[in-house]
Formats: C-alpha cells, sequence, structure tokens
C-alpha cells in the first residue's frame, strides 16, 4: 500500500495512529487520561458496531424472511424480545425462557459434540500404533500412551493424590506441564506477529519505512 | 529494598522495562534489516506446490476463504496474497468470501497488495468477491450442495445469476480446490463439510497458534498443504521469490523471540543465583 | 459407541447421584482453588477494596464449547457473591456476554437476598462490555482505577486472558483462574495463584455445594474414567501387536 | 403455579432442546429440520439479546454524566461517540441497505475501529512477554518442564533458532507435535467428560449456576 494522498486519509492515518499510542501508554507507561479516553471511544464505537452489524444481520435472517411469509420467524422474535423483561422487575422471570432455549442447544451441542473427537477418537489415536517406523515411533507411542493415562489420573477427583496415586498422577503432571510450556511457546509467534505488525505502522506512519 | 543484589533485581524488573525493550527491538529490524535465511519446510512446500503447475488448470474455479480480520492482517494476509498471486498466475478463477465483517478491508488489501496480477483480470469473469457470511458449520455445508441460497448476490449487491463467473458455480462439484486463513474455525469446517464429506482438496493458511492442531490433519492428508503463521507467509514468498511483508516481517520476529528467549533465561540465572546465597 | 458412552456416563452419575441421595458420602479431593476463595474475599475486606469476577467473552451460552463453561462460571459467582456479601465486600461482575447478563444479575440478585441484604444489590456493580477487545481494554481501565484486591478469572476465555490476568498480576490482585480452553490455560497458570483446570471448573460448582449427591455425579465421572484408562491401557497393549480390536470398537 | 411456570417449565424447555439435539445427532444422517430451527433461533435470539447489553451499558454512562461521578467527562465522551456511530451506521444501513456507505460511519471504521482493534489485539504480545519472564522459571521440576518445552518451541518457530543450532528446531517440533499432545488430550477428555457431568446436574436442576434464583425461595 502507498501513503494515502487525500486529506481524509491521512488525517484517518495519524487518527490510527494517535490512538495506538494512547492504547499503548497503559503497559508502557500507566493507566493515564489518554488510555482512558481511547478506551471511552473504542468501548462506544464497539458497541455501536456490533448494534448496527446486529440489526443488519437480524433483518437479513429474521426480519425479511418473517415479512416474505416464514411465520416461524415470529417465535424466535418474540423471545428474543422476552429477554428484555430483565428491565421489569416484576416480570423477570420471562426471561428466563429464551435462556433456557439457549442454554438448551449449548449443552445439547456441546455434549453430543464432545464425546466422539474429544474422548473417542483421542483414545483411539493413542492407541493406533504406527504401522511402520523406526524406533522414535515407538518412543513416542509410548510417551503418549503413558502421558494419557497418568495425566487421566491426575484428574481423578474423588481420590487424594496419596499412597498407590501419588507416583502416577505426579507424572501426569509433569505430561500436563510440557503441554502447556509447548503451547506457551507456540502462542508467543502468533502474538508478536500481531505487535510486529503494528510495530511497523508505528514506523510507516513517520515515514521512517515505505507503507 | 537497598539489600537487594543484581540477581533479585534481575528477578523483579519493572515489567514496563520489558515493554520498551520488546517494542524497540521489533521496531530496529524494519529500519536496519539483517536477512536471516527462511527455511522452507514441507508443509509450506506442499501448499505451494499444490496451487501451481500441474495441480492448477488455467479455468478451473477455486475458493479463497478470508477468515481473518484486519487484526490478524500481519499474521495471514502475506501468506494468503502469496497464494492469491499464484493462482491467478496459473489463470485459475477465483472465489473469494470471508467469516468476518471487515472482510471487505481484507479483500482491498488483497487487491493492492498484488495489485499487477488483478489488473490483467476482469470483475466477475476471473475472480468474484461474495463478501461476508454468517451461520458458521451448516452455511459452509450449504455452500457446498447449494452455493446460491448461501450467496444470493456477490458483496457489491450484484444478483449472482448475472455474474458470468458464477455460472460455474454452483456447489462442491465446481470447485478444484480450497484454501482458507483462519483466527477461527472456518478452515475446520471446510475439513468437515467439504474435504471429508466430498474429497475437496484443501489447504490451510493457519496461524502460529493453531499449527499443532492443523499439523496432524496436514499429516493426515486432509489439507494437502499447511502454512502456519507469518514463518508460512515468509516461506511462501521466498518459494514465490517475492520477498514481502511476512520476510521482512521475520527478522522483527527472529530478534524478538531470541529477546524472550534472553531474558528468561537472565531471569533464571537471577533466581538460581539468588537461591544458592541464600 | 457415541451413544453407549452417552448411556454409560449418565448411568454412572446417575447411579453414584442415587447412592449419595442414600447417604453415602463421597469426598472431593482438595480444589486449592476453591479453598482460596475465602481467602480471596478475605483479603479484599482487610484491604477494603472489591472482589472482580469475569467469565472471559469466548461464546454465547448456545455455543457448545463456551456455553457450558459461562453457566460454571455463573455457578462459581453465585459462591464468591455470597461470600462477599457476608463479609461486606463489593463485587465487581465484569459480563462481556449479552445473554448471560440476565443469569449474572439474578445471581447476584440471589446472593444478596439469601445473605438479608437486598438493599445493598446495586446493579452498577455489573458491567458489560460489546466486542472482544472493547472488554479487554475496558477490563484493563478497571484494573488500574479500582484496583480490585481479588479477581476470579474463570469460564470461556479467548486471548484476553494473558492481558486481564497479567493486569490483575500487576496490581498486586490475588487471582484465581479457571478454564476449559486448552489455549489459554498456559497463560492463567502462569498469572494466576490458584486455577482450576478443564474438568475442575466444572465440577466446582458440585465441590462447593457439598450436597451429597452432586458429589455422586463427580464420583460417577471418576468411575467412567478408571473405565478409560483401562481401555487405554488394554488398547496400548493389544496396539503394540497390532490388535486393533478395541480401536475399532471404539470407531464403531 | 407460579413455581411451575418460573421454574419447571424453564426446566423442562432446557431439557427438552437439550434431548432434541441428541436425537439428531443419533438418529438423523443429516441436518434435522426442527434442530436446525432451533440453533436459527438461538442465535437470533443471542444478537436481540445484545440489545440488553447496551441498554445496560449505555444507561450506566448516562447515570455517570447526570451525576457527575468520578470520569464522568469519559462517559459523556462515550455517549458522543456512541451516538455518532450508531446514528451514522443505521442512517447507512436504512438508505442505502449497506452501513458502510455512509461516509462518517466508514471513515471512523477504517481509522478508528480498526486500528485500535489490531492495536488491542496486538496488547497480548507485551503481555505474554512479561507473563513468560516470570513462569518461566525453574522452580521446580514441574516449572522447568514447562519452561524447557516453552522455550524451545518458541525457537524452532523463529528462523533464528535454527542459525543457532541446527537441533533446535527437531527438539521443538517434537514438543510440538509429540510432546505436547498427552497433556491437550486430556484436558480434551477430562473437559467433555466435566461437561457432560455439568450438563446432567443442570439437566436435573442440581447446578444453580443457571437457576440461579429461580425459585426465589
Amino acid at each position: 500500500m502507498a501513503y494515502p494522498t487525500a486529506i481524509l486519509d491521512v488525517i484517518g492515518l495519524w487518527t490510527g495512529w494517535v490512538l495506538m499510542l494512547m492504547i499503548y501508554s497503559y503497559p508502557l507507561y500507566k493507566e493515564n487520561v489518554a488510555y482512558r479516553f481511547a478506551e471511552h471511544i473504542f468501548v462506544a464505537i464497539f458497541l455501536a458496531i456490533n448494534l448496527v452489524v446486529n440489526f443488519t444481520y437480524l433483518m437479513n435472517t429474521c426480519v425479511t424472511p418473517l415479512l416474505g411469509g416464514n411465520l416461524l420467524m415470529v417465535v424466535p422474535l418474540i423471545l428474543g424480545i422476552l429477554i428484555y423483561t430483565m428491565l421489569i422487575p416484576e416480570y423477570r422471570w420471562v426471561s428466563r425462557y429464551p435462556i433456557a432455549l439457549l442454554v438448551g442447544a449449548g449443552f445439547g451441542l456441546g455434549i453430543r459434540g464432545a464425546i466422539k473427537p474429544s474422548i473417542l477418537d483421542a483414545i483411539v489415536s493413542t492407541i493406533t500404533a504406527p504401522s511402520a517406523g523406526g524406533m522414535m515411533d515407538w518412543v513416542n507411542f509410548l510417551y503418549i500412551a503413558v502421558g494419557l493415562v497418568s495425566s487421566m489420573l491426575y484428574f481423578l477427583l474423588t481420590y487424594e493424590h496419596t499412597g498407590l496415586l501419588q507416583p502416577p498422577t505426579r507424572i501426569g503432571r509433569l505430561f500436563i506441564m510440557i503441554g502447556l510450556g509447548a503451547y506457551f511457546g507456540n502462542t508467543v509467534l502468533f502474538r508478536f506477529t500481531m505487535l510486529t505488525g503494528r510495530a511497523q505502522f508505528f514506523l510507516q506512519v513517520l515515514k521512517i519505512i515505505p507503507m | 529494598m537497598s539489600d537487594q543484589n543484581i540477581f533479585d533485581k534481575l528477578q523483579n524488573i519493572d515489567r514496563r522495562v520489558f515493554y520498551w525493550v520488546l517494542f524497540i527491538t521489533l521496531m530496529v529490524p524494519f529500519v536496519r534489516p539483517i536477512g536471516l535465511p527462511v527455511k522452507v519446510v514441507q508443509n509450506t512446500r506442499d501448499l505451494y506446490l499444490g496451487i501451481t503447475g500441474d495441480n492448477v488448470k488455467p479455468g478451473d474455479i477455486v475458493i479463497m476463504n478470508f477468515g481473518y480480520g484486519v487484526s490478524a492482517w500481519s499474521e495471514c494476509a502475506p501468506g494468503f496474497t502469496v497464494c492469491a498471486k499464484a493462482l491467478l498466475r496459473e489463470g485459475a478463477r477465483i472465489v473469494f468470501m470471508g467469516s468476518q465483517y471487515d472482510v471487505e478491508l481484507s479483500f482491498n488489501k488483497l487487491k493492492n497488495d498484488a495489485k499487477a496480477d488483478f489488473a490483467t483480470k476482469e470483475y466477475g469473469v476471473d475472480y468474484v468477491f461474495l463478501g461476508y457470511f454468517t451461520g458458521g458449520e451448516s452455511a459452509i455445508a450449504q455452500l457446498a450442495t447449494d452455493a446460491w441460497t448461501v450467496y444470493p448476490a456477490d458483496h457489491y449487491r450484484t444478483s449472482v445469476s448475472d455474474i458470468p463467473m458464477m455460472q460455474d458455480f454452483h456447489g462442491w462439484q465446481d470447485i478444484t480446490l480450497v484454501l482458507s486463513s483462519d483466527t477461527g474455525d472456518v478452515g475446520s469446517y471446510f475439513l468437515r463439510q467439504w474435504q471429508a464429506a466430498h474429497g475437496t482438496k484443501l489447504a490451510e493458511i493457519g496461524i502460529a497458534m493453531n499449527g499443532s492442531t492443523d499439523y496432524p490433519y496436514y499429516l493426515a492428508g486432509n489439507y494437502f498443504g499447511l502454512s502456519i503463521g507469518s514463518r508460512g507467509g515468509a516461506e511462501l514468498e521466498v518459494l514465490i521469490g517475492e520477498p514481502g511483508e511476512a520476510t521482512t516481517a521475520m527478522d522483527s520476529i527472529n530478534a524478538s523471540h531470541l529477546l524472550i528467549v534472553l531474558a528468561v533465561i537472565v531471569a533464571n540465572v537471577g533466581y538460581l543465583l539468588s537461591r544458592r546465597q541464600a | 459407541m457415541t451413544f453407549i458412552m452417552l448411556i454409560l456416563t449418565f448411568a454412572a452419575m446417575y447411579y453414584y447421584m442415587y447412592l449419595g441421595k442414600q447417604g453415602k458420602v463421597f469426598k472431593v479431593r482438595t480444589l486449592p482453588a476453591i479453598q482460596a476463595i475465602p481467602e480471596a474475599v478475605g483479603r479484599a475486606a482487610e484491604m477494603g477494596q472489591p472482589v472482580m469476577w469475569t467469565p472471559g467473552i469466548a461464546g454465547g451460552l448456545n455455543d457448545s464449547t463456551q456455553g457450558p463453561q459461562t453457566l460454571a462460571a455463573i455457578s462459581i459467582l453465585e459462591y464468591v457473591a455470597e461470600e462477599a456479601v457476608k463479609a461486606g465486600v463489593k463485587i465487581a461482575a465484569i459480563c462481556p456476554l449479552p445473554d448471560a447478563l440476565a443469569l449474572v444479575e439474578e445471581t447476584m440478585r440471589t446472593a444478596y437476598m439469601s445473605q438479608g441484604k437486598p438493599e445493598e444489590f446495586d446493579i452498577d456493580s455489573i458491567r458489560f462490555f460489546s466486542g472482544q477487545s472493547a472488554y479487554m481494554t475496558g477490563t484493563l481501565g478497571y484494573l488500574q482505577r479500582e484496583k480490585p484486591a481479588s479477581t476470579v478469572l474463570v469460564g470461556g476465555f479467548y486471548y484476553e486472558a494473558v492481558v486481564i490476568a497479567e493486569g490483575g498480576n500487576a496490581i498486586g490482585a490475588m487471582q484465581i483462574g479457571g478454564t476449559n480452553n486448552t489455549h489459554q490455560m498456559p497463560f492463567l497458570v502462569a498469572t494466576c495463584d490458584y486455577m482450576l483446570l478443564a474438568e475442575e471448573l466444572y465440577a466446582a460448582g458440585a465441590a462447593i455445594s457439598g450436597n451429597p449427591d452432586m458429589l455422586g455425579s463427580i464420583k460417577g465421572e471418576d468411575i467412567i474414567k478408571w473405565l478409560l484408562v483401562a481401555v487405554t491401557g488394554v488398547g496400548f497393549l493389544l496396539g503394540v501387536f497390532h490388535i486393533n480390536f478395541v480401536a475399532d470398537l471404539l470407531r464403531m | 403455579m407460579s413455581n411451575i411456570l418460573k421454574r419447571e417449565v424453564v426446566f423442562a424447555l432446557t431439557g427438552v432442546v437439550t434431548v432434541l439435539m441428541f436425537v439428531e445427532y443419533f438418529f438423523f444422517p443429516q441436518d434435522w429440520i426442527v434442530t436446525s430451527t432451533i440453533r436459527t433461533w438461538a442465535v437470533i435470539i443471542y444478537n436481540i439479546s445484545l440489545g440488553l447489553g447496551g441498554i445496560r451499558l449505555i444507561q450506566q454512562h448516562i447515570m455517570g454524566t447526570q451525576r457527575r461521578r468520578e470520569n464522568w467527562q469519559f462517559s459523556a465522551l462515550f455517549l458522543v461517540a456512541f451516538v455518532i456511530m450508531f446514528l451514522t451506521g443505521m442512517w447507512g444501513y436504512l438508505g442505502t441497505g449497506v452501513a458502510t456507505n455512509n461516509g462518517i460511519y466508514s471513515w471512523l471504521f477504517n481509522n478508528v475501529y480498526t486500528p485500535l482493534g489490531s492495536t488491542a489485539y496486538a496488547i497480548t504480545g507485551f503481555y505474554i512477554f512479561s507473563a513468560a519472564y516470570r513462569a518461566f522459571r525453574a522452580r521446580n521440576l514441574d516449572a522447568a518442564l514447562m519452561l524447557i518445552a516453552g522455550c524451545f518451541v518458541i525457537l524452532s518457530n523463529a528462523p533464528v533458532g535454527e542459525v543457532i543450532w541446527s537441533g533446535i528446531p527437531v527438539i521443538g517440533e517434537w514438543f510440538r507435535f509429540v510432546g505436547q499432545v498427552p497433556g491437550m488430550r486430556v484436558f480434551g477428555v477430562v473437559g467433555a467428560l466435566g461437561m457432560i457431568a455439568y450438563g446432567f446436574r443442570a439437566l436435573l436442576g442440581k447446578e444453580r449456576g443457571f437457576y440461579a434464583g429461580g425459585a426465589e425461595e
């Protein structure tokens, strides 16, 4: 992209730059008036955009079909509006109906969808031995199996980690820590790339490097 | 506090010091590039091979999904851009779509970054921008069976029946391959609803954070190729021979990654020494 | 197999809940994060500062992976709120999920009511932010301005986890974290004093209640875990000899 | 009667929806029209509920401004920014069908919302650094393992790792693709079990997270 020339775009560019510094004044300095300014603008604009986008979405998926003859769409519309009974003390309980539907859908999808990939598939891939392959594949196979079993034991909730259970749960914890460390490390690249993008933007606006 | 020795101090450095050092470390390489070589790994190479040469013929239709928003540009856009360039050069026709509501900005950036390639192509004939979709996995499933119901019109509100290229795209049978670049889950929707269901060729231009969850799918052959994070983007830029944003960013990535490891080492040296003294 | 597994799990939980109702006592192992809640509230009372609770923004109640976590977080909020009301400590509930807002409000209201102080409930103690980045910036601002003594960060978190938790760390708050989102666990582990990992988040409400049949359901879960351990063990040993009987069975 | 409406019917509705989802999963090879309709409804309800949050947030800032609470100037700023953005967006949408067709909305979207979004997203980079600095400390064997796994993965992700030592990417990749597998799988297994158990208790009316205050005893 080239450095903008239109005056509105240039102002826009600098607006973004200044707002960025205002937000970063929090980690780089401390909470201050500039941060507070950017924070409140941000919260307001985010809310407004979400409301506009949601409204658009609602019109497209619910109201337009309803007006087009899909009368069933009146149900979610009414249920949705019922959530607003929260604002009227004596009818507050009515808001539980739409929430019941949301929660039911959440549980239903969650429970039915969790068993196969999270439990069964995980065990299947753990116990499927390498078909060919070298020594390392077998070591990995053993490592994963021992790791999964011992860390499952770690999560037994109705037993204290003492006596016979002490050694395996202890080992299980170590496997868990390795997993957490690796995941932490993995995320670093992504986060730093984001920040790199901002560092680049910082320099580009100042024309220190080309845009 | 005055009896703190250097080791104790090392352990308790004000976090703002880190933040400054980090931010400056990220900036310096942009001004003074170092240019360490980037090695191309197999999963990235497979992705590139899969979208070039005999694997794509002129006129083939390809879907490219923007599963990332503006905030993830630095991670996803470079790889995505290289793929779009490569596909356009092969003469493929591309359907662009996206799951983030700032998708238009990402599309505009792509057109800008691959200006020369888009210049020779005609909208509606060689590529089309369908815009934003909602509805998650069921929308992607529906796209495979009846694309026109998901997108009755393109992003600019032109009815798909008036777009020449869309006459050849009704469902999964018409698509040669799908490329998805995601911060969220759309790639996995394509995996289940297209790749697993119909055997469509699929590749992911993923964020680094999802690298270890995406990789098994690459090994299992669900993804014919996989680019991981901005580093994958830099590798793709090496493959196409046009250093771009990701290559430039790699120096910063190198410097910052080295910095964090050095900081951890320093903290640990301080910790171990102060424990020994105590 | 999924169906059998579901029935088996439900049956095991139901059976042990039944035993619990019959008077059998089940003990849940010590969960330090739960034991730390009164301490966190006590700290806030001593310092005269509020306690902050927030459930993360990963998804609404109808989301299959995040919704249940949000509910589990609200179960914990109930306990935190009751303890706080007892101790006369203010609670700030920062809830970025609009559909959960009603539940949070009810939970807080009930906590005040059950402690006989309904008049002290202040609707302003519940804050809403729309959108992830706005939620994050808003919460950071709150942390520095109000300086809560303790924070309870439980529920479905996304990338805001590390920011909010480090923000809390910077003001020296005592922090209790908990999530089932694998990719955010390392950050909460790194920044919180106590942590509810995965299943522990869901079990927390039951553990707090001490209710025998609730504890029974946890016993039921443990029985299933033993079963899975056995299946994995046997499957592994057979797998070594390339007998894929168990794997095939599970794939059914 | 009122308790039935306030409590039992709510339970029943939740239970029925949950069971319908199961029925679809186990007995319908494709989407079932009943449940897919319910899912669409759920998304719509969720969308409508955003307004409730909006009302609460706006209420708080109006009160803050009216009562001249501490920082009320910022509440006023919030209200002004909100009103401008909301009205211009709605103007654009109602007038042309696309919100971004309004110049002001579109300008604010591109130059305020977008950079602020990227900025806030990237702020995690700072915090992840200080979190690593404090967490990655070899206090005991557990922490040491986390530290080693973390550092190898970090270095293997950047090209510089290989320049330092060719073994780094090899070890790093082992941690990424094998080392972390048991940990990640166990979270999947026990997390799923925990969720099922929580759902089971909730459907039986034991968990109070959902039915908080439902009885109003």
